[in-house]
């Protein structure tokens, strides 16, 4: 693996794999429409309580707003002012973002992961809460330092809606001033990150001081636990806003020692709406013209990636560059044309990777190591992702363990070329995705070796069957010949 | 054109006695199938045509037996053999049998 | 091979010397057909590896997307398919008004592999139908061929339909057009009838009937079929051929054929009811009629039946016109089509119907053209031809009058030309056979007399100079070839062969295959820079206008939008309601108020017009715009003058000379405007090679929504009515600029520009490699 | 239960993908050759001459090598099957 983890996060929480067991092949007719939910820490599962012990000694919270996503990382001073030892402690994202919220991890301070699982609390039920289980338990009188990172998707809205070609793109932040926290926050200091200049307004809460792309809010003493203050920043915004509304990852693995993945991709510009006509002349006059298009956008694939295919339903689209780079492949793709605030486009890229990167083996038990989902653009947030995996005619005892929670569907059944009964298909499904997501998912299964012998006899068996049919023919052939003659005499 | 006249007995003279009795009894069924063409035709003209397509397999599928009466009548008659080489009278039967199979396939499709 | 090849038409001599000839003969036949295949096959597949899978042009367009709705919906649904996508607010009854045979090929195909677990996409089928079903033509051509002359010759037919430019122009990866499987259903139906003619067998004729219904239901063409036959038949009655066996075949072949050729929904009733279809009837009557004076002749053969047959037969024919005439004449039988008259008067087309006469398809052909597609077998062919009039019988009657009929129709219009291939394909097949025989004679055949002529190449054995001209024993005269005349002779022959290969590939290569819905050029440095400006603007409007919007464009590009955009059109190429092509036509050529109230009252969301001046690409819509103009003044004569749209002089142009109604007209305005790339100065219009005469205006009812890369396609949005109550720019700012133009003058008049632009060429540094059929309409 | 990841080994093609456009072209020319022998010796042979068991082992060869051709082939034009 060590050629393509440039962007794999090292899975946070890798003990609590759930595993669940492919039910035999011979099941999976019938039940078509059973849905298997993998949601092992369900919410119903879970109550923790606030403890009073906890305090948050100091937290440094930087907001980023420099893409289409809102990414807020916390650097948490954790204080343990009671007598006893703590384990865990919760953090929380209030209610009116809840629903935006597409990734949350903790690291302590030498970057490991630790295990963040969802809880609720009793009395706080809009809100959501997260337990983060510390790898060692924090002593009395202690203090540790963890940073937590959030990921918000659509949680910036265009302001205005709709812009013209030539206008900048606005957005608006809305947020929380303070740490939403259930806990005691001695001293928090916040961090706006916005990249550009153009800040058209934002709220003024002193202490705060604004430099160029960044704006500075606290230090602020003694917050009370659950304190929402409106934090909102209007600001000039032309990162890409593009979302993947959909997509399709098709892995379908051959023991002939390729794996080919195929991806079909709906994609969206979210930004503002653009307004009025597009003007090929202004657009081509210069390029800033259309701040807020996309005109490209590069993807990054698995660096022993070949074959590699960008199309839609017309046909082609020639409008790509592939570079090899050392660790990873980049296409730097260009949709048929610029995209415009509520322009879609969609098209399907594929490629083949050899079957040594992702496939492990020993006699004839087999393990797939890959991705749940890659690289699409930078900062990309992707709505809805299904993943389909093909296995092999034949594989039987297959067992699929995710990186986090996913909806699993009903396997299916795929056939193509020299097929018999089929290949079991795993599917499963996940919404609200990000890069954070890039993730490794293992599929074990079990595949009979002499059963790659199937197709070429499948084939040896055609041809000798017409073989047998031309023997046959010739021989009645001649008899209808004989008899014929017989009945002209 | 008294000539014509006085041949036509003859020639039924020599239809009668020259004839085999195979290729009569394919003559009778010739006849047959001719007026009930004749009978079609005769029904249409007086009631009109309205569902055209059902009139027409009907008529179209009486002139075709005709045809292919006429022809199985061609390949059968032993004087013909010069003319129809390597195609025995049991061969003729059973193209006869495969074209009434293709006809009547068509006219079921047809008549609607 | 030719050897056992000539052996095999001298029935029963082909017994040879090694018990094994039959089956290296065989196999030898099986090699060289399955290399023709392939031969032909690679050969088609220049646009695939140039440029991608890709259905081409336009009408394939219509049909891939009514194969992929069969395939989509199931074949019933097909049959009744109401398309309301096509001709709003009209709508097309699609199963109705098509040849579907193409569509269930194909369809039939995508079924058994699936049924096979093959899971190709329904577009690699249409893609590679014709060049696959090129290798069934070229089989065909050769069991025709056999049948007329030997197999030697039926192998070189089928050498040459595999990859002659003729055939293969329509029938090249991605061409998904009925002509593709339509020659095959042809040869092959031409192969059984011979094949029954001879035999007399009712099986066969049968099977000729079969197949005739394959070529019914797959192309408009079989109209030839259901004339030649029937010629056939009467030229061998005139002869005096008559037989019991052709009794047999035509009249089977006749009465099965028509109740099938019925069973299409699109041909219906016609082949009682319109004229195209009338002689095959009349020879059906007189063939019976004949058959049955022969039968009351051999009753009695004594009798004065000599008169009786000559009265009879007279009266007979006589009647059979009359009847004809008479219905014609009541209204029961149509008279002949539009595009059957044109047939005959090349000039009838361009008086009376505008619309036919601006597909550059139904132009005459020229005589370059006869020979970029047919090459060196045009000028063998006339051998063969030669041979078969000099040793005549049933078979080579037909192929005489094929050949003949073929040649004329070929002349009148381009489209044509590929009926007239195969027969050309056929002929010259047994030229060469003819060739080849005479001059390879001598190695099997029984020691003849050494006819001396001392050899001067040394390493051949073979001084022997047998001549035996093919199936003529004492026609041989010219005996007495010498070695070197021999060998000369051969190599000089295998030298042209391999030029018609080479012509072949070069012509399939240059010309027939682009899919000219994608476009390359050429830059400086030699490398190639592809052009997908169709297909952006279709992927554009395909996602982002509403799902039942309607677009207006001109009819070329109907089913390309039906196709690739996936929206509704007004109009497209299945041209069969002219008024409604005609109403477009007005708008586009009225002014923008005008248009507006037509394209209001048509429901109109978006206009696309096609605008190659940025880079030079000459099948643009200013082009045909001329076409667009007469076909609507055709039907709005009051509004429109053709008149109006040339200078004072009569020229056709662009520039600030041009007619005032021109520099105003909807039309003008879409392609131009804010146009101000493109070469210098800024505007330039690269394919007229002038600067626009009016610049800098605006448009008032609709407005840009979008333009591809190229400036090829733009799209224009209709505004609603309460979105242009806006200011009107002042008159004064409207002016038309007369900056200095260099243009050149267009000279267009209707004969010209066809011929001119067929090849739709960019006309300055890129260079578009495109099929000279591309553009259809000037 | 299961083996972990770090006592398994990477599982590669048991044939090398680099051979099979030879593999292709020999076999499938192996199996053209028999397949024409065995259709010459159909069309040449009589009734008499004709010998079952040269007919089935021929059919026989031709199958195996044509299958296993084609197998290569798809194969080498990219169906992983």
């Amino acid at each position: 693996m060590a050629c393509t983890s440039a962007n794999v996060v090292k899975c946070h929480c890798q003990k609590k794999w759930s595993s669940v067991t492919m039910p035999a092949m011979a099941k999976i007719q019938f039940c078509f429409t059973f849905i298997l939910f993998i949601a092992i820490n369900c919410a119903s599962v879970n109550v923790d309580n606030i403890s009073s012990d906890v305090k948050f000694k100091n937290v440094d919270r930087t907001i980023d707003l420099s893409s289409q996503l809102v990414k807020i990382s916390q650097k948490i001073t954790l204080e343990n002012s009671g007598k006893s030892p703590v384990k865990s402690f919760l953090v929380a994202v209030e209610a009116s973002s809840k629903n935006n919220l597409a990734y949350i991890g903790a690291k302590d301070s030498s970057g490991k992961d630790l295990r963040v699982s969802e809880t609720t609390v009793k009395g706080h039920d809009s809100a959501k809460f997260w337990r983060v289980d510390l790898k060692d338990a924090l002593n009395a009188g202690s203090t540790v330092v963890v940073t937590s990172e959030t990921v918000f998707t659509k949680a910036l809205q265009p302001y205005p809606t709709a812009i013209t070609q030539q206008e900048d793109q606005l957005v608006k932040y809305t947020g929380n001033l303070y740490v939403y926290s259930p806990y005691q926050v001695t001293s928090q200091k916040t961090n706006v990150v916005v990249v550009t200049k153009g800040i058209e307004s934002f709220s003024k809460v002193k202490p705060f001081s604004q430099q160029d792309g960044a704006i500075q809010y606290g230090p602020y003493p003694n917050v009370a636990p659950f304190t929402e203050k409106e934090l909102s920043v209007h600001y000039k915004n032309n990162s890409p806003f593009l979302t993947v509304t959909r997509i399709e990852r098709l892995i379908e693995v051959s023991h002939w020692g390729n794996i080919a993945i195929e991806e079909l991709i709906e994609v969206e510009h979210t930004g503002a709406k653009l307004k009025g006509p597009f003007s090929r002349y202004d657009y081509q006059q210069d390029l800033h013209s259309g701040p807020a298009s996309v005109r490209s956008y590069k993807t990054l694939l698995p660096a022993s990636a070949s074959d590699v295919y960008y199309r839609d339903t017309n046909g082609n689209i020639s409008t790509s560059n592939m570079k090899v780079k050392k660790d990873s492949v980049e296409l730097d793709l260009r949709p048929r044309y610029p995209l415009f605030g509520g322009w879609k486009t969609h098209y399907t890229l594929g490629y083949n990777v050899p079957s040594y990167e992702y496939l492990y083996h020993s006699g004839n038990e087999y393990l797939l190591k890959m991705r749940v989902i890659d690289h699409i653009f930078d900062d990309m947030q992707v709505d809805e992702l299904t993943t389909k995996i093909i296995l092999p005619e034949g594989s039987v005892g297959i067992k699929l363990n995710v990186p986090y929670p996913v909806t699993r569907l009903a396997d299916s059944l795929h056939y193509t070329y020299l097929d018999t009964k089929g290949r079991p298909v795993i599917t499963f499904k996940k919404s609200n995705v990000v890069e954070n997501h890039i993730q490794d998912f293992q599929l074990r299964y079990t595949f009979p070796r002499l059963l790659m012998f199937q197709e070429p006899l499948l084939v040896v068996g055609f041809l000798y069957a017409l073989f047998l049919l031309v023997i046959i023919y010739v021989r009645l052939d001649f008899s209808i010949h004989k008899a014929e003659h017989q009945h002209k005499d | 054109m008294t000539s014509l006249v006085s041949v036509i007995p003859k020639l039924y003279q020599e239809y009668t006695t020259k004839t085999p009795k195979k290729l009569k009894i394919i003559d009778a069924y010739l006849l047959y199938v001719f007026l009930t063409a004749v009978i079609q035709f005769v029904y249409c003209c007086l009631v009109g045509t309205f569902p055209f397509n059902s009139f027409l397999s009907g008529f179209i599928s009486t002139v075709s037996s005709f045809v292919l009466g006429v022809c199985l009548r061609l390949q059968v008659n032993p004087e013909n053999k010069q003319e129809f080489q390597g195609l025995s009278a049991e061969r003729g039967f059973a193209d006869f049998i495969f074209a009434h199979l293709v006809l009547h396939i068509v006219v079921v499709n047809f008549i609607g | 091979m030719p050897a056992t090849a000539v052996a095999k038409p001298e029935n029963g001599r082909n017994k040879g010397i090694f018990h094994n000839t039959a089956g290296f003969s065989t196999l030898i036949t099986v090699t060289v057909l399955s290399l023709a295949w392939l031969a032909g096959f690679a050969s088609r597949l220049f646009a695939v590896i140039r440029f991608e899978s890709i259905i081409h042009e336009f009408d394939p367009w219509f049909n891939y997307r009514s194969t992929a709705y069969m395939v989509q919906h199931g074949f019933y649904n097909f049959l009744n398919w109401f398309d309301e996508r096509a001709w709003y607010p009209l709508g097309r009854i699609v199963g109705g008004t098509v040849y579907p045979g193409l569509m269930i090929t194909s369809g039939t195909i995508h079924w058994i592999l699936h049924a096979l677990n093959i899971p190709i996409h329904i577009r690699d089928i249409c893609v590679f139908l014709a060049p696959v079903f090129s290798g069934l033509t070229a089989i065909a051509t050769y069991l025709l061929t056999s049948e007329i002359w030997s197999r030697g010759a039926g192998l070189f037919a089928a050498c040459f339909i595999a990859i002659v430019p003729g055939y293969s122009s329509r029938s090249v990866a991605g061409s998904y057009d009925n002509e593709g499987i339509a020659i095959f259903a042809l040869q092959f139906t031409y192969y059984l009838w011979l094949k029954s003619v001879k035999s007399g067998s009712i099986f066969w004729s049968i099977c000729t009937a079969l197949s005739y219904f394959y070529m019914v239901s797959a192309w408009g063409g079989y109209v030839f079929i259901i004339n030649l036959i029937p010629l056939h038949v009467f030229v061998l009655l005139v002869m005096g051929r008559f037989s019991q066996r052709l009794f047999v075949s035509y009249t089977v072949f006749y009465i099965i054929g028509l109740l099938l050729s019925m069973q299409i929904p699109f041909v219906g009733f016609q082949p009682i009811r319109t004229s195209e279809h009338m002689a095959a009837s009349g020879v059906f009557a007189l063939l019976m009629a004949v058959g049955a004076l022969k039968y009351l002749h051999s009753l009695n053969p004594k009798g004065q039946w000599k008169q009786l047959l000559i009265v009879g037969g007279f009266l007979a024919a006589v009647a059979v016109f009359l009847v004809v005439v008479l219905l014609t004449y009541m209204g029961v039988i149509a008279p002949w089509s539009g595009r059957f008259y044109s047939l005959w008067d090349t000039a009838y087309a361009k008086i009376h119907i505008p619309i036919i006469a601006s597909v550059s398809e139904h132009q005459p052909t020229t005589w370059s053209s006869f020979f970029f597609d047919l090459h060196v077998l045009v000028c063998t062919f006339p051998v063969g031809l030669w041979y078969c009039i000099k040793n005549i019988n049933d078979e080579r009657v037909f192929v005489a009058l094929y050949a003949l009929s073929a040649v004329y129709f070929a002349g009148v219009m381009v489209r044509l030309m590929l009926t007239l291939t195969p027969v050309v394909c056929v002929l010259a097949g047994i030229a060469f056979s003819i060739l080849l025989d005479l001059v390879l004679r001598e190695d099997e055949m029984c020691p003849p007399p050494v006819e001396s002529e001392e050899s001067k190449s040394l390493y051949d054995k073979a001084g022997k100079l047998k001549k035996r001209p093919h199936e003529t024993p004492n026609g041989a005269s010219e005996a007495g070839l010498g070695m070197n005349v021999r060998s000369g002779t051969l190599i000089a022959f295998m030298i042209l062969l391999m030029l018609f290969s080479v012509h072949c590939t070069w012509a399939t290569s240059n010309a027939y295959s682009s899919p000219s819905i994608v476009l390359a050029s050429y830059g400086n440095d030699g490398s190639r820079r592809i052009l997908d400006d169709f297909r952006e603007a279709y992927g554009w409007l395909s996602q982002n206008t509403a799902e039942d919007a309607r677009i207006m464009s001109w009819w070329d590009y109907g089913y390309q939008i039906a196709g690739m955009g996936n929206r509704t059109t007004l109009v497209d190429n299945n041209t069969w309601n002219n008024s409604h092509i005609a109403l477009v036509g007005k708008a586009m050529a009225s002014n923008e108020s005008a248009a507006y109230s037509i394209m209001t009252a048509l429901d109109v969301d978006y206009v696309l017009v096609i605008f190659g001046g940025a880079i030079g690409y000459s099948g643009d819509d200013i082009n045909k715009f001329i076409w667009m103009v007469r076909i609507a003044e055709g039907e709005h004569p009051k509004d429109i003058h053709e008149a109006d749209y040339f200078t004072e002089r009569g020229e056709y142009r662009v520039d600030s000379e041009a007619s005032k109604t021109m520099l105003n007209c909807l039309m003008y305005k879409l392609s131009y405007y804010r146009y101000d790339s493109g070469g210098s100065p800024p505007g330039y219009d690269r394919t007229r090679g002038a600067l626009p005469g009016n610049r800098g205006f605006k448009l008032t009812y609709l407005e840009e929504a979008y333009t591809t890369e190229h400036w090829l396609v733009r799209i224009y949005r209709v505004k609603k009515p309460d979105e242009f109550n806006r200011p009107r720019l002042p008159v004064a700012k409207r002016t038309i600029s007369t900056t200095n133009s260099v243009s050149k003058k267009l000279a267009i008049g209707p004969g010209t520009t066809t011929s001119k632009r067929r090849k739709g060429l960019l006309k300055n540094k890129p260079t578009v490699v495109k099929g000279k059929k591309v553009a259809r309409l000037e | 239960m299961s083996l972990e990841i770090e006592s398994m080994v990477r599982y590669a093609s048991p044939i090398n993908p680099a051979v099979f456009p030879h593999l292709t072209l020999l076999l499938l020319g192996i199996g053209i050759f028999f397949t024409a022998w065995f259709f010459v010796y159909e069309v040449t042979s009589t009734k008499l001459s004709r010998d079952l068991f040269k007919e089935l082992l021929l059919s026989l060869v031709a199958a195996l090598f044509s299958g296993f051709g084609i197998l290569f082939l798809l194969l080498w034009v990219g169906i992983y099957v």
